[in-house]
């Protein structure tokens, strides 16, 4: 069975509908992603899915087997949906050490020890030196990092990356591609949103574009891209393919 | 008749009085995101300018009015210098800006205290004598204030939602960095807002002083009421403490007419945190939750 | 032809780190540059010391053969030269009719109020659907485009660029690239700060490659780079 | 030598107006008596204690620094604490101390125990007095056909702090006794009080003989008397303490005239007692205003503790000053002041600390009652008619 | 593992912490008047009623103006629960705190779901209920008149009215410094990192799996049983209950010493009450000089060391770096001539 069904969501802000009724499933262990033009609902779907800060006004979403359109956001992250923001967010006033640590301890794997922490950022190559530093004064990289760590900490089983990439120099979007698919290989379900085409293009294995809040086609990337209405809404006319 | 006339014209007149306390309030709610302590000390100030130069120096009210309204922007502006400027940009800046505003509304009702006395003292009303509605006999310049303040309110939301004045006093404080970006003169902006609402202070405290006694102190009961009024209007938007303020007034007079004023402020709070839980980010503001 | 702004022996940073070590560029009238290298090496600083949002320590900034360091950011932006922040917040409870209304800042840009807004919305016809609708409720890549349209609607004689195509869509990002060259072409030059250098080349005349805070290379785009040559520049070192 | 004495008072925040004249009391007595050499060649000296805005904590730490001054033997105050906790602290100090706070409170902390408390004593008098005797004074009044009483019905309105509550509870009890009908019967919260319309509004609905308000602060009383006389009703008003403040008839003009209010253990200033006109006039000499009833009284709680160190000889012999404080019998500006040894409370009394009624008429303070001691005679308010 | 922002290791802390309870511990030798004890006492109240309000307000963000409400009713408790119903003076203690707490938890459902400064109106909404309910129950409360001769808390064989007030000091030094551990430990706790997180940014707190719902009700939970304790040991110590500390004044004393003391520090409420409170008494003489002075001892303080005293007293140690609470971006732009 699916790991995430979305069945019929809605979502609309007075009398724009930011995402109007979108229906697909994610398998485990798929990369999954999510492309659209600029305001055609994706960040608004991640909060949909994750219930922060809001739940759909309609529609049934399944986790696991599990109903989460009604709950709340915390209990949502406890059952092991992970989200990261579109801009790189983290406790400012915390340090790095202390940023992993509360995925820990109030995730999925709430309880977890200072191993996973331990692992989870030196996984994304934040090593020893890092972890005692106030998390406002790391590098852009090393913040979405952070993020993503903070994230494996709560020992997810899917994540949702709401554009990690932008932002990035080329060899660090080359390096964050590397590791999310290394995230990918341990078993989590990755949704990802991405501007960066070479960052989409590389990881979804499947893809699904939004227009407008509504769904306009969803299949294998290449054949996703070729499509004369992506390319209409979403690509432009000139060649997007490096 | 008789009551209901009664319980219009309190709840007219409190609303009224609550509203020019509060939108001063305000302003620097909506513009710079803090509350300013000193409120209720620049009330008292301005009301003991003009007692000043009314009582001591005997020169005519509307001049004493005048004074005292630029006495107490004049020290609103030297507090946005030096007490708010420096915390500007920073997070804590609200809990800071309590501690400095707290600061200086003890420094001022002192040395008030040190420079009036602590005699209570009176100033004139703004017109003398009682006026017959019908059915109802009132004092003249309680319906004075009635009648004035719409203008007064009036004039500051069409300076802040209409004006292009306005719309860069809304900015500036959301966004400093944005705000120097786009060429806006940060040092005037947070300056004339103070200095208006301290204006704006000062005209309530002489709008106080004329009919009950004034002391160094008199000037923290009604910022309580201020800013209990600015909280539940809403702090996006300038209107809703306008409308908040009359909502008060009017919950006021009927509950202290039918309950007692001694309930009074029990139902009030009741009311009040009734509709908060009902609308959680105050009463005039959007609904819609975001991402911050 | 004379320059428009020269950079000279530029020193600033933050506290007692210093980020920029004497960094030099100079921009012709009519033309357009491009700063580009690795992540925090100081291309940002080095536009915020440029609009006075930053002390500069030592060297001259001449904008129009006047010295402008150390001006304040308002006496800058007066004279023309426009800066836009990475990844700016902008006015979070302002509306965007409201936000380009306030853009219109600078003496010369309120007659042509009107004017701008039509050709800012023209290339951005997205805002004209969300006109109402407040700040911080846009979405990431609108907010983007706002804060460029801000930008233009101050009538900019020069026009700092940072990061502009942050989170926008391909096509948007095509777009822009089409509205920047106009707006270049009408006569506003511009210093682009990008990490994607096909969209830089695409704008501008020179790149500049910034590392450890100052210019370690400048490219002419009459000679394309490959992909290759630029990933060997950012691991150059 | 030096003796120094401690003063408890509120220098600061809403109650400073008194506080300025309780200091101003306490120097003009301490200067005149040192001028006239002291007391068997012992001079005094004051300290004071600012008990800040009064809260518990303040007073608490005012009673410790005055009593860690060994050269402290008396302590006194107009009134310390809300509570009268600090008459405890100044018996485990064995200091004495007199105190001018609201008697039951007082009175409350002494009498189960009079004798382990030699050290203080109140010259505030019981209030019994104020919750009968308004009744009796408009019942008397009507007997004596000054006023008419048509339907004894009374408008009680009072604000809730224990000064007022205690007045206003007997007052229900004494107004109901004597079969009076009480139409409004309202507390407001203690604090400013914006607006009193709406509660005039009721009173006017069904106007009564008697309007009293309770509520002892000036700036309340006052617009309350304004707001009155903007349409007032043929009733007698009667205001709780607040027209006995110097400023009260400036401030409300013409607006006051014909209020009735009354005192206990204030200032008995009629030709009967000369000491009150001579101390009076002595106080706004000095300091170019007129002093309310604390000025005086504290000028007067120094002149008992001046005559029970001359009596006693040695004021560090805190025990046999105490007692001999309490063994006071003299004429002061408040009347002929005697303890009871129940409660270390002032004697109340035609003979003692009278009852005081006064009638405000044309400005003037008219002391109409008791009779042996009054100034001028009652006289209807302007804003009430007799018929025929 | 101490890959914490403060790199203040709980070994380090523990130590500092025996160090200056041992210091205080000896203060009564140096200082035999009462006078002095006295005030130390009360800078332990005041310190402990602080440094509560700095967990709520400081760490968690919550603009709790009713703080002063649940110092009040471990007051009130404490005094009712002695003089009404005659319980064991302990007994009433202990008790006294936990009604605190339960009256936190109170307070806290209405705010649940409320964000920044719309708290600030239902809780001081709810002290003022709280004040009106005590003022109307007089038979239980004493109404407007207070309670007085509140029993002490009695130590077996000691009377500890006639002993220089050595009884009362040690007893308040000593929950001055169990108040102190419990707060620290909780902040140092996941709990405590956790309602840092939910000020910082509360969307990405909940997606971590934090309820904002629980950890705030538990951050006022914690705050008011160190509160409630407090205000029982102020009554205990005074022996009257009045209604004065529902009043602006003493909630403005106390919030100056939480900010000036700087917040998220908890320690810093003890340095601040010491200077706050012994700066008054120094200039005690001098009318309302007193209060201007004070207050521009503070703005100068704050203005000089946004951090508060301990700011102030980092500043002066080097080697410690910045803390807990909110640095701020201060230093990011320094603002040019504007
Ligand atoms: N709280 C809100 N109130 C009103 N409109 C909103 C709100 N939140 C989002 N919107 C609108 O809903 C639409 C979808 O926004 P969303 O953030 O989901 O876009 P997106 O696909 O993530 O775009 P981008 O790629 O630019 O990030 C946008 O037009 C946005 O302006
Ligand atoms: N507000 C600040 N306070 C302290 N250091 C800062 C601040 N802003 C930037 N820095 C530091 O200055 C250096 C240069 O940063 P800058 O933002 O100019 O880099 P950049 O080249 O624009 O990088 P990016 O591509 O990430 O935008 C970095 O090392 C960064 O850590
Ligand atoms: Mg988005
Ligand atoms: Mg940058």
């Amino acid at each position: 069975m699916a790991l995430l069904v979305v069945e019929g969501v809605s979502k609309s802000f007075g009398a724009l509908k930011a995402v109007d009724d979108v229906s697909f499933t994610v398998e485990a262990g798929e990369i999954f992603g999510l492309a659209g033009p600029n305001g055609s609902g994706k960040s608004t779907l991640f909060n949909i899915l994750t219930g922060i800060p809001f739940g759909p006004d309609r529609g049934r979403i399944s986790f696991d087997g599990v109903e989460i359109h009604a709950m709340s956001g915390h209990r949502i992250a406890r059952l092991g949906l992970a989200r990261s923001f579109q801009r790189e967010t983290s406790f400012e006033s915390l340090s790095v050490w202390e940023n992993a640590v509360l995925g820990a301890a109030y995730g999925h794997g709430s309880g977890s020890g200072d191993d996973t922490v331990a692992e989870a950022l030196t996984f994304v190559g934040l090593d020893r030196e890092h972890w005692g530093r106030p998390s406002n004064e790391l590098s852009v990289y090393d913040r979405k990092a952070l993020m993503l760590a903070a994230a494996l900490a709560m020992q997810p089983r899917m994540l949702l990356l709401d554009e990690p990439a932008a932002g990035l120099t080329k060899p660090e979007v080359d390096a964050f591609i590397l590791l999310v698919r290394r995230i990918a290989e341990r078993g989590i379900t990755i949704v990802l949103t991405e501007h960066i085409l070479t960052f989409l293009m590389s990881l979804s294995q499947r893809l699904l574009v939004l227009n407008q809040g509504q769904i306009l086609t969803l299949g294998l990337p290449d054949e996703v891209m070729r499509d004369p209405r992506v390319v209409e809404a979403y690509l432009g006319s000139r060649r997007h393919d490096s | 008749m008789g009551a209901t006339g009664d319980i219009i014209f309190s709840g007219l007149f409190q609303g009224s009085l609550y509203a020019i306390m509060a939108v001063g309030l305000a302003l620097i709610w909506t513009t710079i995101g803090v509350f300013n302590f000193a409120h209720g000390a620049l009330m008292m100030i301005g009301a003991y300018a003009t007692w000043s130069a009314v009582d001591y120096l005997g020169l005519p009210l509307p001049l004493g009015l005048f004074l005292g309204v630029a006495a107490s922007g004049l020290i609103g502006w030297g507090l946005q210098v030096s007490l708010i400027r420096p915390f500007i940009g920073r997070d804590d800046i609200v809990l800071m800006v309590v501690i400095m505003t707290l600061s200086a509304a003890s420094f001022f009702e002192n040395g008030a205290l040190e420079l009036w006395g602590p005699r209570p003292k009176q100033l004139p009303p703004l017109v003398e004598g009682t006026v017959n509605l019908p059915g109802l006999i009132v004092s003249a310049h309680q319906l004075a204030i009635i009648l004035i303040s719409p203008f007064i309110l009036a004039a500051i939301w069409y300076l802040l939602h209409k004006t292009r004045f306005g719309l860069q006093l809304r900015a500036v404080a959301q966004n400093e960095e944005a705000s120097q970006l786009v060429g806006l003169n940060l040092k005037a902006l947070y300056g004339i807002a103070f200095a208006l609402s301290a204006g704006l202070a000062a005209l309530a405290g002489i709008f106080l002083g004329g009919f009950k006694f004034m002391s160094p102190v008199m000037g923290s009961d009604p910022l309580l009421k201020a800013m209990v009024v600015v909280i539940f209007g809403g702090v996006a938007t300038i209107s809703g403490p306008i409308l908040a303020a009359f909502i008060i007034g009017f919950i006021e007079a009927a509950s202290s007419y039918y309950f007692g004023l001694y309930w009074t402020p029990a139902i009030l709070f009741l009311v009040l945190i009734t509709t908060l839980m009902i609308r959680p980010e105050g009463l005039l503001s959007t609904p819609t939750r975001r991402l911050s | 032809m004379t320059a428009l702004i020269e950079i000279e022996g530029v020193e600033t940073g933050y506290g007692r780190v210093k980020v920029l070590h004497g960094l030099s560029v100079e921009l012709q009238e009519g033309a357009n540059i491009g700063l580009f290298g690795p992540n925090g090496h100081g291309k940002t600083t080095l536009l915020r010391a440029v609009s006075g949002l930053l002390r500069c320590w030592s060297g001259s900034i001449r904008f129009l053969g006047q010295e402008i360091a150390n001006l304040s950011p308002r006496r800058i932006v007066e004279m023309g030269l426009i800066h836009v922040p990475q990844g700016s917040r902008l006015f979070p409870e302002l509306t965007v009719g409201e936000t380009l209304a306030l853009g219109a800042q600078r003496k010369e840009a309120r007659p042509e109020q009107a004017k701008n807004q039509e050709q800012v919305l023209a290339i951005f016809p997205k805002l004209r659907e969300r006109w109402r609708q407040r700040v911080s409720t846009l979405s990431g890549g609108e907010r983007q485009m706002l804060s460029i349209g801000m930008a233009m609607m101050n009538h900019p004689r020069l026009l700092l660029l940072d990061e502009p195509t942050l989170g926008l869509a391909p096509k948007i990002k095509e777009e822009l690239a089409v509205a920047i060259h106009k707006i270049s072409a009408e006569g506003v030059p511009l210093i682009v700060v990008e990490q994607d250098v096909e969209f830089l080349l695409d704008l501008t005349s020179r790149l500049f490659l910034v590392s450890h805070g100052v210019v370690e290379r400048s490219i002419d785009s009459e000679h394309p780079l490959g992909h290759e040559d630029i990933m060997q520049m950012y691991f150059g070192h | 030598d030096t003796v120094k004495v401690g003063l408890l008072v509120q220098l600061t925040g809403a109650s400073s107006a008194d506080g300025q004249e309780i200091v101003r009391g306490a120097e003009m007595a301490i200067e005149d008596m040192n001028a006239a050499g002291g007391v068997n060649g012992d001079t005094f000296e004051l300290v004071i204690g600012d008990t800040k805005d009064g809260a518990a904590g303040d007073v608490a730490l005012a009673v410790e620094r005055v009593l860690s001054d060994s050269d402290v033997h008396f302590v006194l105050a107009g009134y310390a604490s809300l509570t009268g906790f600090e008459i405890d602290d100044m018996r485990e100090a064995d200091m004495p101390y007199m105190l001018a706070g609201p008697s039951g409170q007082t009175a409350g902390i002494i009498s189960p125990d009079p004798d382990a408390y030699w050290c203080c004593w109140s010259l505030t008098p019981s209030f019994d007095a104020y919750n009968t005797d308004v009744t009796l004074l408009a019942e008397d009044l009507a007997a004596e056909g000054k006023i008419e009483l048509p339907n004894k019905k009374v408008a009680l309105i009072s604000s809730d702090n224990a000064y007022s509550n205690t007045i206003h509870d007997g007052m229900v009890k004494q107004f109901t006794d004597n079969g009076w009908d009480i139409t409004v019967d309202e507390v407001v919260p203690f604090g400013e009080v914006n607006d009193w319309r709406t509660i005039l509004a009721k009173v006017r609905q069904d106007p009564p003989d008697l309007v009293i308000n309770l509520d002892y602060l000036p700036a309340n009383s006052a617009s309350f008397m304004n707001q009155f006389m903007e349409d007032p009703t043929d009733s007698l008003v009667f205001l709780q303490y607040a027209p006995s403040v110097p400023e009260f008839v400036e401030l409300t003009g013409e607006n006051s005239n014909g209020v009735l209010y009354d005192l206990l253990g204030g200032v008995l200033n009629t030709p009967k007692n000369p000491r009150a006109a001579e101390l009076n006039d002595k106080f706004k000499e000095k300091y170019g205003v007129e002093s309310g009833t604390y000025g005086i009284g504290i000028y007067e709680m120094l002149n008992v503790y001046f005559d029970a160190v001359d009596k006693v000889g040695d004021p560090t012999d805190h025990e046999a000053i105490g007692k001999a404080i309490g063994e006071t019998s003299k004429q002061v500006a408040e009347g002929r002041l005697e303890f009871d040894p129940e409660t270390h409370l002032a004697k109340q009394g035609d003979e003692y600390f009278p009852i005081q009624f006064y009638q405000i008429q044309n400005g003037e303070r008219v002391l109409i009652r008791p009779e042996q001691y009054a100034t001028g005679e009652f006289q209807l308010p302007p804003f009430m008619k007799m018929d025929e | 593992m101490t890959y914490n922002r403060n790199k203040w290791s709980w070994r380090a802390e523990a130590l500092a912490l025996a160090v200056g309870t041992l210091v205080l511990a000896m203060l009564p030798a140096v200082f035999g008047d009462t006078y002095t004890r006295h005030m130390l006492i009360i800078i332990f109240i005041y310190a402990l009623a602080a440094a509560s309000w700095d967990v709520s307000l400081g760490y968690a963000g919550i603009f709790n103006f009713g703080h002063m409400a649940l110092f009040g009713i471990g007051l009130y408790g404490y005094a009712i629960l002695t003089k009404q119903l005659d319980l064991n003076p302990w007994l009433a203690f202990v008790l006294a705190g936990g009604l605190s707490g339960l009256a936190a938890v109170l307070m806290s459902l209405p705010i649940l779901r409320l964000k920044g400064i719309y708290i600030v109106l239902v809780t001081f909404g709810f002290s003022q209920l709280v004040m009106t309910l005590i003022v109307s129950q007089s038979d239980i409360t004493g109404g407007t008149l207070g309670i007085v001769r509140i029993p002490t808390l009695p130590i077996a064989g000691h009377n500890l009215i006639r002993d220089g007030k050595i009884g009362h000091y040690y007893m308040a030094l000593t929950l001055l410094v169990l108040g102190l551990v419990a707060l620290r430990v909780f902040v140092r706790s996941k709990a405590g990192l956790s309602v840092v997180a939910l000020r910082d940014n509360e969307e990405y707190a909940t997606s971590r799996g934090i309820s904002l719902a629980r950890q705030r009700l538990l951050t006022l939970l914690v705050s008011s049983l160190v509160a409630g304790y407090a205000g029982a040991f102020y009554g205990a110590y005074l022996r009257t209950a009045a209604t004065d500390v529902f009043g602006l004044s003493l909630t403005t004393l106390i919030l100056s010493i939480v900010l000036l003391g700087g917040i998220g520090t908890i320690y810093g409420s003890v340095v601040a009450a010491a200077l706050l409170v012994v700066a008054s008494e120094m200039l005690a003489n001098l009318g309302p000089w007193r209060p201007m002075l004070i207050a521009v001892l503070i703005v100068v303080v704050m203005l000089a060391y946004p951090g508060g005293l301990m700011g102030l007293l980092r500043a002066a140690m080097p080697t410690r770096r910045q803390p807990t609470a909110k640095s701020g971006r201060a230093a990011s732009s320094e603002p040019v001539e504007t």
